[in-house]
């Protein structure tokens, strides 16, 4: 193995202007949006009174959740020493940082007063899991930071192991209350599951894996610096691993529910799409379950992984994937009429007892949760890379590849 | 509250000829706003210029969490905007924070903007107590 | 000399405005009893000495009727703008059946005041808290509007204000960007009336507001003498609001 | 109390202007005898304003040597911009043409917490000083007065902002007094405001005579604003010109 040297990207051609154009276009369409929300209130969102998270709440969680799992590849070399993924690391640290900065961007801009984002910070309910998760999210970027400031430093490399360390269990906690958001919430009959919160660490693991994978093959192909096949086998396999135990989960969680009767109506509502829950067993089997999964894998799985395209079309899935999986989660689990009322039906309501709450996301709120969103996590991975040392400059097989030697011995004899 | 208004009077038009001569442009309605209607302030001026903020945010604090309200709450926005809304001709009450009201004036004078009124009203509530009291002059 | 007169002035105000209300529940008979039980000290804090809650018969609730639901609005200055699903509701009509023997409920919902109250618990800032009197209410300074008490609400209580609002009340402001339910009248209830707006409206007596910690209020007596529900017990809230007859 | 301080404003703003004048007029006339921009340097004219203009938003140079000085430096600059574009509400009359500009929520709300901005950096700046070995060698006392200088301005504003309030609206009459040449408003005195006040006045005193001046300073660096193209034209300062012919 050669010593790896990290450096700069150039920064100067065409191509990187506007990329930097493109994103930035991004961000101020997602900004105006959420100014036009602020301005003629949320009625214009396809947000109701019983679907009171909509699409932004889709975008921003899944950023969350994905920016911890980001930072898996990173833990992978610093906590359990797996030399071939130690130059990744750094990149994984900052688009870990990055999602979870677009993510909360939208996050903050959906809410209905985000001028009072101090009061968010001064006023702390310690009972909420969501002030719990401010604090997590806010020691998040301090400790994620220092865990980059002990890559990027030489001097401070030692203590790489005991930042990465703590960075891994704070992530793990910090997902565990992104679960638990839901997990938590007593009431609604899709929610309320202790599993919720393991499932979404497992989540993490996948989304932010496949975003690492598009990322790190964009950079390097942008650049024209080496990625070797090498690296790729590592992380598609990886990704493969974490898709199955995704489903794995799913499948845990809806038998769980399936089991008790309190439960048949929800689960009906979602995987049958009885009761008017269409839409969201639609997008349960097309989008999360074949397109989002079973697709992904069978590239993985097979030979159709050597080549590279497949690899970048297997995680695009991947997030398609998730990003459905998180509509019928918090769409789907609030389109789910609450049952005020065990054993009885309503006749009629006031306020639509009774039957599935109706939503279709509206312009804006898509504009505000994915170009903010994206935007803000991509700009900040494109200007961290052009200023500061988190890329190697090659991840040629022979450079990263501790077993490359014996390997290419072998294929020579 | 004499010398208060007084002060800040003769301050609106100082202020009003100081603008001319700086922008060329005479403001005439600078720090010019309704009469209140109650002779004296619940504090001193002084202090209320400084602390009102406080005092209010007080008082919503003890009538949010502890039920304290009506007369017996001192400082509340309410009492405001009874003793110092301005009437129009119609003697229709104009908002407190509308231009050259007693809210907006000195606020649009310091850059200080107001977050009470996108959810208070900016009027009093029906009858207003403090009209007939000491309103002299209603038209201003 | 003018605070002196202010004072009286809004005294007396206030004092014509409780005998009115008081002649116009004296219907139930027992609720002046109530007033003079549960009344404190204007300038006293509240305390858990009293727990206000309410008693809805679903006998007793008109078919059609939703008187109770126009003089809350009419009391809060909640005004519909014809968008149902986004309009604010704090108390509305549901008419129910049941699955097996097709017997039909007109209930009013409104918010629960629970005893242990999921929005008070998931409130990121403490916007949402309860008072030492039982009544859950939403501190809309500090609200910033993120919704999460709106999905813990077992009973869809809450409401977003999507839209500029203007007019108010002055007892019951509220503005767009924030969170709001019934406050079980809490203008009223300080004001030493004890009863809500709801309550005076149903010409059916199907409401019944009062001190559930007062043994000898009216609605202490009608919860001890006759059975009553909660909804989604299994939850184990321990609302104040409870429910007959359904 | 508030002749004395409309006496002091006039004077430290006097010294201020015309002593930083006389300053950019030696810069200007200093002659740079040899082409010594800093390479890699821009070939254009253009290239070099927006390498300037890097420098002076960014600090582009500082970012490369030292992170941590950039990054308690921008944080302190930057937020001093902010800070101050806050503060324009007191010298602004509420007719101006750009009055919405500083009366907005946002713009305001920035430049309070812009202040904790500054108190951070401040406080990066002078623990760089203190606890940094070859920093603190260097350092004289006038580095060190600097700092304190502008953290005492900081807290103090920090104070009137945050905890104890003071009659901005009888401080703006002040000021405004003092631009339109007017008088007849009391300075509202109180403890933090007239440390604060009197610090900057200070502060502008003795500007044009101390290490702040690198902020005209730096546009007269030759390093930073030469073109690189000495084989395209030769380079030959004024007074070299003069020998030339």
């Amino acid at each position: 193995m050669k010593p790896i040297t990290y450096t700069q990207i150039e920064g100067k051609s065409t191509g990187y202007w506007a990329l930097l154009g493109v994103l930035g276009a991004m961000i101020l369409a997602g900004f105006s949006a959420s100014m036009y929300m602020e301005h003629h209130g949320h009625h214009v969102t396809g947000m109701t009174n019983q679907i009171v998270w909509g699409m932004p709440h889709i975008f921003a969680v899944y950023l969350i959740v994905a920016a911890s799992g980001a930072l898996n590849v990173a833990s992978i070399a610093s906590v359990f020493s797996k030399k071939a993924y130690k130059p990744l690391a750094p990149l994984s640290a900052l688009l870990s940082l990055a999602l979870l900065a677009g993510g909360l961007a939208v996050l903050v801009l959906d809410l209905g007063r985000p001028d009072r984002l101090i009061i968010a910070m001064t006023e702390l309910n310690l009972k909420s899991i969501f002030a719990w998760n401010q604090l997590l999210y806010n020691g998040f970027f301090v400790i994620v930071g220092i865990y980059v400031w002990m890559m990027l430093e030489k001097k401070m490399n030692k203590y790489t192991r005991i930042a990465g360390t703590a960075a891994f269990i704070w992530r793990l906690i910090l997902t565990t209350g992104t679960g638990s958001i839901f997990g938590f919430l007593v009431a609604r009959q899709a929610y309320d599951a202790a599993i919720l919160a393991p499932m979404f660490i497992i989540m993490s693991f996948s989304a932010g894996l496949a975003i690492y994978i598009l990322v790190l093959m964009a950079a390097y192909k942008w650049t024209g610096r080496e990625l070797g096949d090498s690296v790729l086998r590592r992380l598609k396999n990886l990704l493969s691993v974490f898709v199955s135990a995704v489903l794995y989960f799913v499948l845990a969680y809806h038998l769980t529910n399936l089991y008790a009767a309190e439960h048949h109506s929800v689960e009906a509502f979602i995987l049958l799409g009885s009761n008017g829950g269409g839409q969201y067993s639609a997008v349960f089997w097309w989008l999360q379950i074949l397109l989002g999964s079973v697709v992904p894998l069978a590239i993985l799985f097979t030979s159709l992984s050597k080549q590279r395209l497949m690899i970048g079309i297997a995680s695009a899935l991947v997030i398609i994937g998730g990003l459905a999986q998180m509509y019928v989660i918090i769409i789907g689990g609030q389109a789910f009429p609450l049952e005020v009322f065990p054993g009885m039906e309503v006749i009629s309501s006031g306020f639509m007892d009774g039957v599935p709450a109706a939503y279709s996301a509206s312009f804006p709120e898509i504009v505000l949760g994915f170009g903010m969103g994206f935007g803000v996590a991509l700009i900040m991975v494109v200007i961290g890379v052009t200023v500061l040392r988190f890329l190697p400059q090659s991840l040629a097989d022979e450079v990263v590849d501790p077993h490359y030697v014996a390997e290419s011995a072998e294929a020579a004899a | 509250m004499k010398t208060f208004l007084t002060h800040l009077l003769i301050a609106g038009l100082l202020l009003t000829g100081g603008a001319a001569i700086a922008t060329d442009v005479a403001d005439i309605s600078l720090l010019k706003y309704p009469e209140p209607a109650g002779e004296k302030c619940v504090e001193p001026a002084e202090k209320m210029r400084r602390e009102h903020m406080d005092l209010i945010q007080h008082q919503r604090d003890e009538t949010m969490h502890n039920g304290v309200r009506g007369i017996t709450a001192k400082h509340s926005l309410k009492g405001c905007i009874d003793c110092h809304v301005g009437y129009d001709d119609q003697d229709k009450a104009v908002s407190i924070n509308a231009e050259g009201q007693f809210c907006q004036s000195c606020h649009n004078y310091a850059a200080v903007s107001i977050d009470c009124f996108s959810c208070h009203r900016t009027t009093p509530d029906g009858e207003n107590p403090m009209r007939k009291s000491a309103m002299t002059n209603p038209h201003q | 000399m003018s605070e002196n007169m202010t004072d009286q002035s809004r005294r007396s105000f206030i004092k014509k405005a409780a005998t009115g209300s008081a002649i116009a529940t004296i219907a139930p008979g027992v609720v002046l009893y109530n007033v003079a039980q549960a009344s404190r000290d204007p300038g006293e804090a509240v305390t858990d000495k009293v727990r206000w809650g309410m008693l809805i018969d679903a006998n007793k609730c008109a078919d059609g009727c939703t008187d109770c639901v126009t003089a809350c609005h009419e009391e809060n200055g909640v005004h519909q703008l014809g968008r149902p699903a986004t309009d604010a509701q704090w108390i509305r009509k549901v008419t129910l059946r049941d699955k097996q023997t097709g017997k039909e409920y007109g209930i009013p919902m409104l918010c629960q005041h629970c005893e242990h109250p999921p929005c008070v618990d998931v409130c990121p800032t403490g916007a949402s808290f309860k008072r030492a009197d039982g009544i859950v209410l939403v501190d809309k300074h500090i609200c910033i509007g993120c919704r999460y008490c709106m999905m813990a609400c077992p009973y869809k209580a809450r409401s977003f204000i999507h839209e500029d609002v203007t007019d108010q009340r002055d007892h019951a402001p509220r503005g767009k960007g924030t969170v709001e339910s019934c406050t079980f009248c809490v203008h009223k209830v300080d004001a030493g009336e004890g009863t809500t707006a709801c309550v005076e409206a149903c010409t059916h007596n199907a409401l019944i507001f009062g001190d559930l910690n007062d043994p000898d209020s009216e609605v202490s007596r009608e919860l001890n003498n006759y059975p009553s529900r909660q909804l989604r017990a299994d939850l184990r809230l321990n609302q104040g609001v409870r429910y007959r007859n359904i | 109390m508030t002749f004395l301080f409309a006496t002091l404003f006039y004077i430290s703003l006097g010294v201020l202007i015309v002593g930083v004048a006389l300053k950019i007029r030696q810069y200007w006339k200093t002659p740079a005898p040899l082409k010594i921009p800093t390479m890699p340097a821009p070939t254009t004219q253009a290239g070099v304003v927006f390498r300037m203009a890097r420098e002076v938003i960014l600090f582009e140079s500082l970012f490369r040597s030292t992170k941590w000085t950039w990054m308690f430096g921008w944080m302190f600059h930057f937020g001093l911009l902010l800070a101050f574009v806050r503060h324009l509400r007191y010298v602004m009359s509420p007719d101006f043409i750009l009055w919405p500009l500083i009366n907005n929520w946002l713009v305001q709300f920035a430049g309070q917490y812009a202040s904790l901005m500054i108190l951070f950096g401040l406080l990066g700046l002078l623990a760089r000083r203190i606890f940094v070995d070859r920093v603190r060698y260097i350092s004289a006392p006038s580095d060190y007065l600097m700092l304190i200088l502008l953290l005492v301005i900081t807290v103090s504003g920090i104070m009137m902002s945050f905890v104890t309030p003071i009659d901005i609206v009888s401080l703006k009459a002040f000021m405004m007094d003092l631009i339109t040449l007017d008088s007849g408003h009391e300075l509202p005195v109180s403890v933090p405001l007239v440390i604060h006040l009197g610090l900057v006045a200070l502060l502008a005193l003795i500007f044009p005579f101390s290490k702040l001046l690198h902020a005209p300073g730096l546009f007269f660096s030759p390093s930073r604003n030469q073109v690189d193209n000495p084989r395209e034209r030769r380079h030959i300062s004024d007074w070299a010109k003069k020998l030339e012919s």
